[in-house]
């Protein structure tokens, strides 16, 4: 199970670096932030570990915490790069 | 024709007024004299292009008198007295004239009994392009157009944005696309006119355009044999003339080279388009030898009518006689190389271009 | 509906959601597909969320309703809010929180699992990583955060000549809390040092550099947090969290390269600036002028998105012979429906009509040139003004300065179109030797290098969008 | 000087041989109307450039004497008579000659208490580029001397590879890289030469090849005052004839436009230089009205010396001169506009243009 | 030395074997990495044999040597003596072993397992689908091989009308056989009837195919064996198996896609043919004299790999202005260390001088035109020559054919060059209205197009090189 | 294990769809011929089957031919890839 996990995150690993190959700089922000969205996945963590019942009330405020934090970072991430890419967004037709 | 071996081509000097061009500039003579032919120049022949005896004979050329030789190569027709003196049997080359009017000529070969070759009839096949003197003349009248119309505009041809204004760009149209159209075209755009093409044979366009020009669309179409354009009927020309008087307005420039072989000039620019032209304009008529296309051209003279130079050139080519000169001589030498058969001269009149290209052959 | 709960299920909607991640992240390098690419990755952290949300056991749905509620009312204003311009430090902020959760769970793992006393070592390792990493960039990112938002000065600020030897000594206690801690040590004294050192890292790493390289930096400490979270990923055996972790660790580092290599800048030298060794600023021009510079692919995007381009040529273009390349990106453009002209001044070059001379051996149409007076007007409705070398003619000091040589001259106004691109090889003076106050403004940027290379690029550029 | 409100321009009829230009053209008379001058025109006074009189009275101008205007305005020096007719206390603005020899017009202009604005004076700085008639006219006459280079060489300009073989491209040596030398080596370029060209001010090498010809390096520099060169020393003079008459063989043409600002042309192409040319070659010499710089050049004359054609003409930009009056128009608005304040005319000698331009402010 | 059977390390060497398959891949897909991208690759499956000899329990080394041994014997000499002309064929014949591989490898699974009577679904159905597919691979690319190498008739061989449903009838008995066994038959009959029925369906699909469809079909083939060894992977648990066979299945679909694009086909249309349906033949031109086309990437590759290059422009350059770009794409070349010349015939284009003026226009140097005596002893030396809009002045049959209308008149001799490369829109004649011998020659190919549109698209291709 | 399996194979079929974006056409068929040898990894499949035990002589005789089969596919496709790519290696030094 561990070495199929390293497998998976070698495979990713490559596909990361091959998606990413030539990007125009006016895209680095906008794909940065769409990337840190993309990070935060650690949500699931914190979901995880918290509703698979973790006790205790620290544990709980931290990870209501992290939770919280979680969701910042996705809903945030992809509003924001949202708006970066507005510039894409609508061209308006030509005379 | 000639039987000995030693075929000698004989290089008089032009005797036409104003013809400055030699049927055989030294470079071309070097290279007939390596192919074993004896080469006799008129001394002096090459002066009106600037190039000077003593270049012939480091050519190879012998001074003396060309008429006595088996060949006699000439730009222009020779006088009278001229084809008195060619050798009987002998071969003369040059642009003869074809016309009815000059059927005189061939007659008078005809009586010396020699052979005369006009360049200017020989076909336009592809087989024949390096003979094709009318082209290679045609080039450098064209050239020599658009240069004769950007001195006497009084404006210039490219736009110029400067601290004293901007200067817009002269329009350029040229009336007949052939060869030296298309090359009038080709020097104005370079110089930076705004260049447009017109011509009654509607695969010009394309040419034009190739040229990065536009095309003028006038919607008369009229093609004749032989790639050239036939002569319109009554109404055609009618029509044509409304159209063209409405175009030309508005051109700075206009450089005509309309002909249909064997006829007089047709006439495209009309006094009243040279009324409605800008004061300062300009016409170049390259067909003044067959009467011009404008109407108030005066051939060889320069006028000014309703405050529009019109330009008539006679002869142009012979005002830029040395690349005139040399191009014509590699015409010659490619006929020569064509008329030559194993160091004899034969005219075989079972090859199209030989049979076309002589004048006195009737018996 | 209990297929749904099934292992398998729920693995299956991982998998779709990181193929959604993946397929996204193609889209978002690329200008027509960015934004759906984003959404696209965004509908698949959505299927992720909802996948572990029917893992067979969940409880404490209140609390979890909780924080995701506290962090919805947090994230959207703050992302709808926040100016265009302050972008860069919300990315820094919102990559933070997530360095931040990632710590956090690491934390609370240790906590619930009495020190890793029941786990294999890959767990243990995984996690302490994740805390080390994640607290790293949480506290960097706000760092750079504060920075950019001016509530940290944006000087480097540095303790000198011990900052490398601290900063490692830090890295050092991490570690070794780390390792005792993989050895066997429960403590939870071990964990806390591991947060506190490395949280102390991550303020004495960002503190020192500069902001200008601020970018940079935020992307590097965005990969680190994708790197963090594919560790938890490792540490709960979970695909998501490890496939999208790497993904963006991987594809983080090689943004992070691309910045730097844009900027110009190493990522070795803006690091080493953090840990107190070389890397001067990275912007140029006088003390207290600055100008911005640009790409070719950036010049490339921003003038294919717009409506009007109005090139001005000068001497330079003609020192380059850059005509022909002008023309070509000309003709790309209009190929994009952007309607292009050509700024003719007057003077422009070195004699009458230097300009109309190469654009029309370009075979540029005259209808596209245009004088002084008539374009003048139109630069309030121009997108972008590329100006390719000239620069005397296109400077405001003939308005303003009634000093300069030029005072007087009519100039072109490009200052006055929306964006102005400035295409010359250094910042030296044109004809009249004066400097020019259009390079400084916040409207321009410049593209330095020759003009013909540079315009080459854009039209390179301009066919690879 | 002028009191009245209203100012009224005249504009003569140029009297000087050969002159076809005139100081205002109907475009720029219609301007200067619109700014509430009003302007009198002789009657045929744009003859020479084909602008007829109703196209002045069509934009505004009245026929009339201009000669007891407010502000008269030349093209060239006016001659005593003339100086005769004018009102005292007016303008007058022309090219007047600053050379010492023709010190004499100032004296008779200040005896007639008339101030004189010579356009030639005028600096070459920023401010004063609309007026920078030396400019405007250079410009015309770089481009008139490439086409004169074109239209006397015997040879095409542009390379061509044709069934009559492959003429090479001429090529083109300018002497003299400034405001005219540029525009000749850009006109010729344009027209397919081979252009190269060379001056004693090094910063002139970036601008030749700016204009996409070669910079033919000597490795002598001399560097004047206000853009302008300097004399060039024995020592020098001797180095540089010695290297440019190894340089100029080989080209097809030669156009020189050196000038040294109040001193004879150098001497640039010697008699030797010229033998040693090809025959049928050009030199175009601009600088013939200061005594030209080839030593065979007959200012004002076409001569073929050794097969060489020199050509030296004068008062070049007077053979377009619809565009040169245009231009100098233009120069000349921008100096009212300069003089003109407020409605009144004042001449401000505080300001540097005035100060250096007025040719007739000694007391 | 027992941790080097350890099966982490196993695992870990497959994870290093395929990361060198994909980076090696990488490494294919461009000409300056090609080679040694090709040798990682190969690195990389060492790697993964040794790692799966080290498998703890190996045995029957013999047999296994064995094997080894004849598939060496075979494959080096084969690879080595193969023409370059023959390689496709080849490709087909090492594509097809490969499919045979897997499907013999399946057919032994299922007697050793018996009728996978004690394995997992998705065992058997892997198993199974590795069978169909790796059995239709094996002989479909065995007529492949056979058609090439002209052991088959070239022509599409079909049984008419009735194609299509027999081709159904048979996929429809291989996939009821595995749906039996899957469903717990073990009757080894059936898996018989699964290798036969797609054996003739492998038959079946490719006999109607034309020779040109071939390189296709082939690439098809090759995305199906790596399907069906990924299929493999899946029922032995083998990662390395997996990724390999995913990668090969996935790339090799995207390169398939290509490859039908460049030679203007569909996938559908060409399996529709074998499926007898509807799908022409692909080249154009008179019945019996073929041409062969090219892309401007390959036109871009021959010549950026050449020494000398000869342009020889004509009317077509002229009437597609392309000028402009032809001079770019000469700097491209001359900037990749080519020689660059142009060869002018005396009556290209439509007046005397017609190319000059255009070339001038181009700022092309003078010294790189060169006449026609001047470089036709230059064409034996040359390596491309590129034909741009020129037709007449490049006719064999002004030498050779006294009929006609050109003969005499002197050519460009463009097909003494190692390779000629014409660009032209289509296949209409000149001026002299005659057709062109040297199209149908072995060593021309066209590019059909309006000269300027491909002559940028070559630039483009070389600028990406 | 399956489902990690999956997700394996779904990423390296990503990972093969990034590699392959644009390719010059005249490295289609090399390229071809390279993923043609990578598939040769089905020797694996022989060697592990027949490797652990397989017996009975049919089908060990198969296996044997799976394996040749396997290893032409594998020597085969490298060798003769990189003779395709001959023309890629060695660029003389130009004049
Ligand atoms: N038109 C005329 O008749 C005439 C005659 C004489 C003088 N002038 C004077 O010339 C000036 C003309 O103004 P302008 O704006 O056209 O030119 P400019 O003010 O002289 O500026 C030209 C700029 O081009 C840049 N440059 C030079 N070579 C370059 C290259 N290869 N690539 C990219 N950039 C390059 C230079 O900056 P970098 O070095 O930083 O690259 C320079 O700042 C005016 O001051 C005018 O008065 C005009
Ligand atoms: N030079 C002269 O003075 C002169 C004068 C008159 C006649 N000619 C004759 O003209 C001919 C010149 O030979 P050449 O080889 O230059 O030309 P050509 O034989 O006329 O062939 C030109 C070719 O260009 C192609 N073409 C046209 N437009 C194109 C475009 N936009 N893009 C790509 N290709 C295009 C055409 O094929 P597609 O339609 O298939 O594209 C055509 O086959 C000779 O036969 C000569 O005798 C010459
Ligand atoms: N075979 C060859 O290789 C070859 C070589 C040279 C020329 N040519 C062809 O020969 C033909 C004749 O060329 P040319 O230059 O000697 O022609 P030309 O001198 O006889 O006539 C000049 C042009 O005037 C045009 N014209 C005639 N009447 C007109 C009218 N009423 N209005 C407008 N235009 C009118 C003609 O169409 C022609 O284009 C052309 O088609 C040319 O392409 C062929
Ligand atoms: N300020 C402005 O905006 C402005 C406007 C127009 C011209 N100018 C400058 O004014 C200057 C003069 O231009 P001009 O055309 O009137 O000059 P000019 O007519 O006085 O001289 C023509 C050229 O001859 C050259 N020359 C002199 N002696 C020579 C010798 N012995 N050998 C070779 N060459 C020699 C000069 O350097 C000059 O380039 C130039 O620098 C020009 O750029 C400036």
């Amino acid at each position: 199970m561990l070495v199929q996990n390293l497998a998976i995150l070698v495979l990713a690993g490559f596909v990361g670096f091959a998606v990413i190959s030539k990007v125009p700089n006016t895209l680095h922000t906008p794909l940065m932030s769409g990337t840190n969205a993309i990070h935060g996945i650690v949500l699931l963590g914190a979901l995880i570990v918290l509703g698979l019942g973790a006790t205790g009330t620290l544990d709980q405020i931290l990870l209501v915490i992290a939770i919280a934090f979680g969701t910042i970072n996705v809903v945030g991430g992809f509003l924001v790069t949202d708006r970066m890419l507005g510039m894409f967004k609508a061209k308006e037709p030509k005379q | 024709m000639a039987d000995t071996q030693n075929i000698v081509v004989g290089v008089p000097r032009e005797s036409a007024p104003g013809e400055r061009r030699v049927a055989l500039v030294p470079k071309v003579v070097g290279r007939l004299r390596s192919a074993g032919l004896n080469i006799v120049v008129e001394p002096g022949a090459g002066g009106g292009a600037l190039m000077s005896d003593w270049l012939y004979e480091e050519a190879g050329a012998t001074l003396g008198d060309p008429w006595a030789c088996d060949v006699v190569v000439k730009v222009a027709a020779p006088t009278d007295e001229e084809i008195g003196r060619l050798k009987p049997g002998s071969v003369l080359i040059g642009f003869l004239g074809t016309n009815p009017q000059e059927n005189r000529l061939a007659d008078a070969l005809i009586n010396r009994d020699v052979h005369g070759m006009a360049m200017e009839a020989i076909p336009r096949i592809s087989r024949a392009q390096s003979m094709d003197a009318l082209s290679s003349q045609s080039s450098v009248a064209g050239y020599l157009a658009a240069l004769l119309g950007a001195q006497h505009l009084t404006r210039f041809y490219p736009m110029l944005t400067t601290a004293a204004g901007t200067v817009p760009p002269a329009k350029t149209l040229v009336l007949g696309a052939g060869v030296a159209g298309l090359q009038a075209l080709a020097t104005a755009r370079r110089l930076g006119a705004q260049t447009t093409g017109y011509d009654v044979r509607p695969e010009v366009a394309e040419q034009v355009r190739s040229v990065g020009s536009r095309w003028l669309d006038l919607g008369i179409e009229a093609v004749g044999e032989g790639g050239y354009a036939r002569a319109l009927s009554e109404e055609e020309r009618a029509e044509q003339l409304k159209r063209l008087n409405e175009a030309v307005i508005g051109y700075d420039v206009v450089i005509t080279t309309a002909q249909v072989p064997g006829r007089k000039a047709p006439v495209l620019v009309t006094e009243d388009s040279v009324t409605a032209m800008r004061a300062g304009s300009v016409v170049v008529d390259l067909a003044g030898e067959t009467g011009g296309n404008c109407e108030l051209s005066v051939p060889g003279e320069v006028v000014v009518r309703h405050d529009v130079t019109i330009v008539a050139p006679l002869n142009l080519p012979a005002s830029m006689p040395e690349s005139a000169s040399e191009l014509y001589s590699r015409n010659i030498q490619a006929l020569l190389e064509l008329l030559i058969t194993d160091g004899r001269l034969m005219l075989d009149f079972d090859d199209e271009i030989v049979a076309a290209a002589c004048v006195t052959r009737r018996s | 509906m209990s297929w749904l709960q099934d292992p398998v299920t729920i693995q299956c909607l991982y998998i779709v959601a990181f193929a959604l991640f993946i397929y996204g992240l193609m889209g978002l390098t690329g200008p027509r597909t960015a934004v759906r690419g984003n959404w696209l990755a965004a509908v698949g952290m959505a299927i992720a969320v909802l996948a572990t949300a029917l893992t067979p056991g969940m409880g404490n749905w209140w609390l979890i309703l909780l924080g995701i509620a506290i962090g919805t009312a947090i994230g959207i204003p703050a992302a709808r809010k926040v100016k265009m311009t302050a972008m860069p430090q919300m990315v820094a902020l919102f990559n933070g929180v997530g360095g931040g959760a990632v710590a956090l769970v690491a934390w609370v793992e240790f906590r619930q699992s009495h020190g890793f006393a029941d786990e294999p070592a890959h767990v243990s390792i995984a996690t302490l990583f994740a805390a080390l990493i994640g607290s790293v960039s949480f506290w960097g990112s706000n760092v750079a955060f504060g920075k950019l938002q001016e509530i940290l000065p944006g000087k480097p600020i540095s303790v000198g000549r011990l900052q490398q030897p601290l900063n490692l000594l830090l890295l050092l206690v991490g570690v070794a809390c780390g390792v005792a801690v993989v050895a066997g040590g429960t403590s939870e004294w071990l964990m806390v040092g591991i947060l506190v050192s490395s949280a102390l890292l991550g303020l004495m790493v960002v503190l020192p550099i500069g902001g200008a390289d601020m970018p940079v930096v935020i992307s590097l400490l965005n990969a680190l947090t994708g790197l963090s979270a594919a560790a938890t990923g490792i540490a709960l055996d979970n695909t998501a969290l490890i496939v999208a972790g790497m993904i963006v660790g991987a594809s983080g580092t090689i943004l992070t390269n691309l910045m730097a290599k844009a900027m110009n800048r190493s990522i070795p030298a803006i690091v080493a600036g953090g840990f107190g060794g070389g890397g001067g600023p990275s912007s140029s021009g006088p003390v207290n002028k600055t100008v911005r510079q640009t790409s070719a692919s950036d010049a490339a995007i921003q003038m294919s998105y717009a409506r009007q381009v109005v090139v001005v040529p000068g001497y330079g273009m003609a020192v380059a012979q850059a005509q022909h390349a002008v023309r070509e990106m000309a003709k790309e453009l209009e190929s994009k429906g952007v309607a292009v002209y050509y700024a003719i001044h007057p003077v422009a070059g070195r004699m009458p009509g230097h300009m109309n001379v190469l654009l029309a051996e370009a075979d540029v149409p005259y209808e596209h040139l245009k004088e002084m007076e008539e374009i003048n007007g139109e630069f309030s409705r121009t997108d972008v003004a590329l100006v390719i070398g000239a620069n005397d003619v296109t400077n405001p000091a003939a308005h303003t300065d009634p000093s300069s040589p030029i005072y007087g001259m009519p100039i072109l106004n490009v200052n006055e179109s929306k964006s102005v691109i400035v295409l010359k090889r250094g910042m030296s003076p044109g004809f009249a030797g004066v400097d020019n106050e259009l390079y400084y403004d916040h409207r321009t940027a410049m593209l330095f290098g020759d003009a013909k290379k540079s315009v080459s690029a854009v039209v390179e550029e301009l066919r690879a969008l």
